[in-house]
């Protein structure tokens, strides 16, 4: 698996999607760009991860399901030096991205669920067990505190105590009967 | 000796309100002639009483013989007309009130009562100037649309007392549009005592959203700017939940020394100022509410208007139209209620005002007063009028003080306890207490030309 | 689904003068009139629980406070609560290697993620939970209250009884009331006497336990000094509906949130107000949509619906096609007649002459072909179609579309056109008829209603 | 209010024997547990999730572009599983929803872009607004009308309501038609 660090040093130009051993991704997902997968990550078929400004590392055991939009994505004023310099799109381990939402942000953290519809800007931040209730678009700059929960059209937040459990169980499922029934992205060899 | 004083004066608070006709017993003693007799017999099994408190924002729904109203709802509903949905208070003529209490009073009894109106009678909780309209279009739609058995008029402040056994104590009632305050002496209000000034909540509410549109920050997607540049109003409920989650009443001391910051143009007076909060408004906005603000919103309740009245001086005036004798008992009972006096702070801060105001020339030599007491009634503040209402509905005698159906429908209209063209009522009413009903009639005119010429039209 | 149909177009007068779309109105069989949701009576009919939907008694459903024993709501938001379990490892005192897993169940909201373990509720072992009920804080004072108001009362029934008997025989209490030289006081003190005599030995008064006083306080407590120096966490202070949500325990900090049984909901019934009949009676069972008594107008009065509007010129002439159908299993005669004054804003005419309506065919609703025209071609019906010949669009089944002429007299409104809709009204089931009424009336009679439609703006 | 005509590329869809017209351009997965019982719509670009757990939909049913149908997910103490979904007959799903109830009962109307939560219990006969989140597990009585997010019951439905969803899926399905591509 590749880390940030080593990511950077990468040439961008170089544009290839890394599947991870173990991590399952359909074919009908769109992939484009610089984009990797981290071990038992499940990528739905019509999910969209689009490296556009800059790669996107996934870390291990998410999950994205469909008409998931997960993109780094072009400031709309980009100004030349940020070219220059792209930024990544980071993604921890055990988020769920629930059908619909999108992410624009740049760093998630772990433990995190964006539910359906919902959408996070390019500058907020996930730390960990936050949750973004459907519909709701965060784009305050900054990171959410720990386990901060935003749910409702008024955007009610509050603080939970213990971060939300963990999704093992569905992924586990879904590797398993994903493949029945799909064509899969083949991992990529890790050879570095 | 103390006690047995109070049972026997609680019995006379029921003795006297049904003797001056008070609206606790919109029909007095004439019922023993056309009430058959069984109907008291069966009061025992008789299905409890509702128990309404329709209040400027809020209203207080349940049943007789209950310790908490079983619904706290917002005092508005959406008409099936319009789709709109519009507080109750909020009417231009009494068809538009008629047609808002049909489908309001529907909500209260099909949504949070789960009751048929037509099987219980209602106590109904009023302002002590609640406009006649109101109560004539509330009488209307209940008696005529809804067929309910019967309705007692109870003014709340009375009700509070209930509340607490006392048949004494001087009732102050703060809460959306208005603040009341009710001197009771051994259960008589004494109604040239009634002082009333329109700072409440919806005041408090019109000084946050000004301090707010004038001094706070809105950080949006991570840039600051003034509120005002953004935005050129925020929504009454957002004032709403900032006032109840963040404001509270500061106590003298600081308020002083802000004053003199504020007269004095000088920031170093100014106490340590407390924390501020950054209020989120939606996922990309941030409201900073500075510490200020929180401290300095609900000052509106302190501070002395035009005509030098404040909620604080509201209390010494009442009890300066009151008998000399009557003055200390009064001020050993002070009874708060009302969403308003839940602030944080607001009683103490209340008992220091008017402690201060003792001293000022208006009131040192005219009241021999040094000391305040103030009850706490088995309620929160925000349903004390409500739980009073309900204490009274449980009780056997409720048909004997309620106005029934049949004798709505042969008068055609709610005998007010203000008119006198009542045979019965007026052999009832001792002659000294007419002049201050004509007095309480032009201070609820007073009171509705006041209201009226704030902002929003809602008397209550 | 009735933004798809846009039944919000057309409406029909009924008795009460109020114009309605006709899926919100009721047909009254017996007085052969078209009620709205205000003309009729409503009734609860049922009560339960809109989260597991069963049933509750009404006599529960009041003794519960109208919340459904095992459903819990969030306190924070409101949403329903659901269990989850979870297995705990237990670690046995005696045999500390010995490893066992214990399920155990808690409450978790799905929308705002809080869950029992939050305010630091046990778990529980049963999947029912048993959770902890709270008690108004207040409870033992306030029984106390209604107590001693219950004595009051008795006692002041007790001597109206007295009264009463007293007065049938001669009039002296009025005397005694009206005329006694003391008035206030002397009632006053004979009010005092009367509740001390229940310590004369001739009283069968009960006697009355006194209601001990709680002393108002001098000292009123002041706002902590937190206020000023601790930083505000705003998630951790409820909102005003967390509170009012439960007004007896209102809690201003999230920890004091207890969850709160599920408010029940009720299935109503709908009565005629003039003839006392059901209009809607539910099924009993929660889950159904089916109806004991459903007399809604959809069923029994001719569906009026727009078809096709071309696009409308102020002050000129276009033709609007309007479908008539037929909701009965009888042919249908009918006939129409403009109403060409406000709050029409437009020149009508209709088709004249009898408009015969094919009847409903409910075995046609399985036809798997989509429309069967021809079929109805040659149907004596043809002749009437002929009559009113070049009015007739089209025939569908027991669909009629016809021709209306329609002369936009406004440019800035919505276009209304009003007509009257009479038809032959056939009572299908004699069954709820009685004799008498068969006699009286006929098994045909012609009906009519108001009907409006807008027809939306004109084009410039 | 008669239904409009809606036009459909003949080529885009697929009409099945029992009258079923799926969109070419919608995306069925594990199509041999999806069952459709006949005349119903399914329009561009819908997913149904059929590789997760079965789905029935009945007669007259529409359902909305974009629209996701996946069946639920539900974790037991000992392992997992996804639940069968099953929507009745006459049921009308506008565009954009994503669908994750555990049953949706006849004469149901749900609104564009709503979210509807893991094994929501829709009764017959209610209707969700647009824009609408039904937070997970929640159960909607019949007659009942859903707005907001979170959702909350905020009207009621007339009497008549079968009638008249009857009358408007049976009215979409006759006014669907479709027309030839112009080459």
């Amino acid at each position: 698996m590749t880390t940030p660090s080593q990511r950077s040093r990468k040439v961008s130009q170089v544009q290839r999607v890394k599947i991870s051993p173990g991590a399952v991704v359909c074919v009908e997902a769109e992939i484009r760009g610089d984009v990797t997968i981290g071990a038992r990550t499940v990528v739905h078929p019509r999910a969209c991860i689009i490296a556009e400004a800059g790669p996107i590392v996934i870390g291990e055991s998410n999950l994205i399901e469909e008409q998931v939009l997960i993109i780094n994505k072009k400031p709309d004023d980009a100004s030349p030096s940020k070219d220059d310099k792209p930024e990544t799109l980071v993604i921890g381990s055990n988020n769920v991205f629930e059908v619909g939402c999108r992410c624009e942000s740049l760093k998630i953290g772990d433990h995190n669920v964006i539910e359906a519809k919902a959408a996070i800007g390019r500058d907020t931040e996930l730390t960990r067990g936050n949750v973004i209730g459907a519909f709701c678009e965060i784009t305050s700059h900054g990171a959410l505190p720990e386990n901060t929960i935003i749910y409702g059209d008024k955007y009610e937040q509050r603080r939970q105590y213990e971060k939300p459990p963990d999704q093992t169980l569905q992924l586990d499922f879904l590797m398993k009967i994903l493949p029945n029934y799909h064509r899969l992205k083949k991992s990529t060899k890790t050879d570095r | 000796m103390e006690a047995l004083n109070v049972v026997v004066n609680v019995a006379f608070v029921l003795e006297k309100q049904s003797f001056i006709n008070l609206r606790l017993s919109a029909v007095p003693d004439s019922d023993p002639f056309t009430m058959p007799l069984f109907e008291g017999l069966s009061a025992g099994s008789e299905k409890s009483a509702v128990i309404l408190d329709i209040g400027a924002a809020y209203s207080k729904v349940g049943f007789a013989g209950e310790f908490g109203p079983w619904a706290f709802v917002s005092s508005k509903v959406k008409l099936s007309k319009t789709k709109k949905e519009v507080f109750v208070w909020d009417y231009s003529s009494e068809e538009e009130l008629f047609d808002i209490l049909v489908e309001f009073f529907h909500l209260l009894y099909f949504k949070h009562l789960l009751v048929n109106p037509k099987d219980r009678r209602v106590v109904f909780c009023e302002s002590i100037l609640c406009p006649t309209q109101f109560r004539e279009t509330v009488a209307k739609v209940l008696f005529k649309h809804y067929e309910v058995p019967s309705i007692l008029f109870a003014p709340s402040h009375l009700l509070a007392m209930f509340t607490l056994g006392i048949n004494t104590g001087l009732v102050l009632d703060a809460g959306f549009s208005e603040t009341t305050v009710l001197p009771i002496y051994e259960g008589i209000p004494i109604i040239k005592g009634v002082q009333t000034v329109t700072v409440a909540a919806r005041e408090i509410h019109r000084n946050l959203a000004a301090l707010l549109q004038d001094q706070a920050v809105l950080i949006t997607d991570g840039e600051e700017a003034p509120l005002a540049s953004k935005m050129s109003s925020l929504p009454d409920t957002v004032i709403e939940d900032i006032k109840v989650r963040t404001c509270f009443v500061t106590n003298i001391n600081r308020a002083r020394l802000i004053q003199q910051s504020i007269l004095q143009n000088d920031e170093s007076k100014w106490p340590a100022v407390p924390s501020s909060v950054e209020y989120p408004l939606d996922g990309g906005s941030k409201l900073v509410v500075t510490g200020k603000v929180r401290e300095v919103a609900c000052e509106v309740l302190f501070e002395q208007d035009m005509e030098e009245k404040s909620v604080a001086t509201t209390i010494l005036d009442a009890i300066l139209q009151c008998p000399l004798d009557m003055r200390i008992p009064l001020a050993q009972n002070l009874v708060l209620m009302g969403g308003t006096s839940m602030l944080p702070g607001f009683a103490h801060r209340l008992v220091d005002e008017l402690k201060e105001l003792l001293s000022k020339p208006q009131y040192k030599d005219r009241l021999a007063i040094s000391s305040f007491k103030v009850h706490s009634p088995p309620s929160e503040a925000n349903y004390t009028a409500w739980l009073g209402g309900s204490l009274f509905g449980a009780m056997e005698i409720l048909s004997y003080r309620s106005l029934s159906r049949e004798a709505y429908n042969q008068a055609g209209k709610v005998p007010d306890w203000c008119s006198l063209d009542d045979a019965v009522q007026e052999a009832e009413v001792v002659p000294k207490e007419r002049s201050s009903m004509k007095q309480l009639e032009a201070l609820r005119k007073l009171s509705l030309e006041k209201s009226s010429a704030g902002a929003s039209p809602t008397p209550k | 689904m009735a933004s798809l149909l846009q039944f919000e177009k057309v409406l029909m007068k009924c008795s009460c003068d109020i114009k309605s779309p006709i899926i919100n109105l009721y047909f009254c069989k017996h007085c052969l009139k078209l009620r709205c949701g205000r003309c009729v009576s409503h009734e609860v009919d049922s009560y339960s629980c809109p989260n597991c939907l069963e049933n509750m008694p009404s006599a529960e459903a009041k003794l519960k406070k109208n919340r459904c024993a095992n459903c819990l709501d969030c306190p924070s938001c409101n949403h329903s609560l659901t269990t989850r379990a979870t297995s705990v490892a237990l670690t046995d005192s005696q045999s500390p290697d010995k490893k066992m897993t214990k399920k155990v169940y808690y409450l978790a909201c799905g929308l705002c993620r809080w869950t029992s373990r939050d305010i630091g509720l046990g778990d529980k072992e049963t999947a029912s939970g048993g959770w902890e009920e709270h008690d108004n804080p207040h409870f033992e004072r306030l029984n106390e209250l209604l107590e001693f108001y219950h004595q009051l009362a008795i006692k002041e029934k007790n001597e109206r009884e007295q009264k009463k008997f007293n007065k049938r025989r001669t009039y002296l209490r009025l005397q005694e009331k009206y005329f006694s030289p003391g008035g206030l006081a002397t009632r006053r003190k004979a009010s005092f006497l009367n509740a001390l005599s229940s310590m004369a030995p001739k009283t069968d008064e009960p006697e009355i336990t006194p209601v001990k006083l709680i002393e108002p306080k001098e000292e009123v407590d002041p706002l902590p000094s937190k206020y000023y120096t601790q930083p505000l966490v705003l998630e951790k202070v409820t909102t005003l509906a967390q509170r009012l949500n439960r007004p007896e325990f209102a809690s201003s900090q999230v920890e004091g949130l207890y969850p709160r049984h599920k408010h029940l909901v009720i299935k109503r019934s709908q009565r005629c107000r003039e003839c006392e009949h059901n209009l809607s009676k539910p099924e009993y069972n929660p889950s159904s949509i089916k109806f004991k008594i459903q007399l809604v107008a959809l069923h029994h009065i001719p569906d009026v619906r727009i078809y096709l509007v071309p696009k409308l010129y102020q002050a000129k002439e276009s033709i609007v096609t309007i479908l008539l159908s037929n909701p009965s299993q009888e042919k249908m005669e009918t006939e129409l007649e403009a109403i060409n004054e406000p709050p029409s804003t437009g020149l009508l005419t209709v088709p004249e002459g009898l408009l015969v309506l094919a009847a409903k065919d409910i075995t046609a609703e399985f036809d798997e072909k989509t429309a069967d025209t021809s079929e109805f071609k040659d149907n004596p019906e043809k002749k009437s179609s002929e009559t009113s010949q070049g009015h007739i669009q089209f025939r569908s089944g027991h669909k009629l579309g016809v021709l209306f002429k329609v002369t936009p007299q406004t440019s800035d409104s919505d276009v209304v056109v009003c007509f009257k809709l009479k038809y032959k009204y056939h009572n299908t089931s004699p069954s709820l008829r009685t004799p008498v009424e068969d006699e009286e009336k006929p098994d045909a009679v012609w009906l009519e209603h108001e009907v409006e439609i807008n027809l939306g703006a004109t084009s410039p | 209010m008669e239904l409009n005509d809606t036009f459909y590329m003949k080529a885009e869809f697929i009409e099945t024997a029992s009258g079923n017209k799926v969109s070419k351009k919608s995306v069925l997965c594990g199509s041999q547990n999806i069952v459709l019982n006949g005349k119903s719509i399914i329009c561009n670009d819908c997913i149904v999730r059929g590789d997760l757990a079965n789905v029935r939909i009945g007669r007259y049913c529409v359902i909305g572009s974009r629209t996701v149908i996946r069946p639920p997910f539900k974790k037991f103490s000992k392992g997992v599983a996804f639940f069968p979904l099953h929507i009745g007959d006459h049921v009308f799903i506008d565009e954009d929803c994503i669908i994750n109830a555990a049953q949706i009962g006849s004469y149901v109307h749900i609104g564009k872009n709503c979210v509807i939560g893991r094994r929501c219990v829709l009764k017959e006969c209610c209707q969700i607004a647009d824009n609408v989140y039904l937070p997970p597990e929640t159960v909607v009585p019949p007659f009942t009308v859903i707005t907001g997010n979170p959702g909350k019951p905020t009207g009621e439905l007339p009497e008549c309501t079968q009638d008249l969803m009857i009358d408007a899926t049976k009215g979409f399905y006759q006014h669907f038609v479709p027309v030839q591509e112009v080459k």
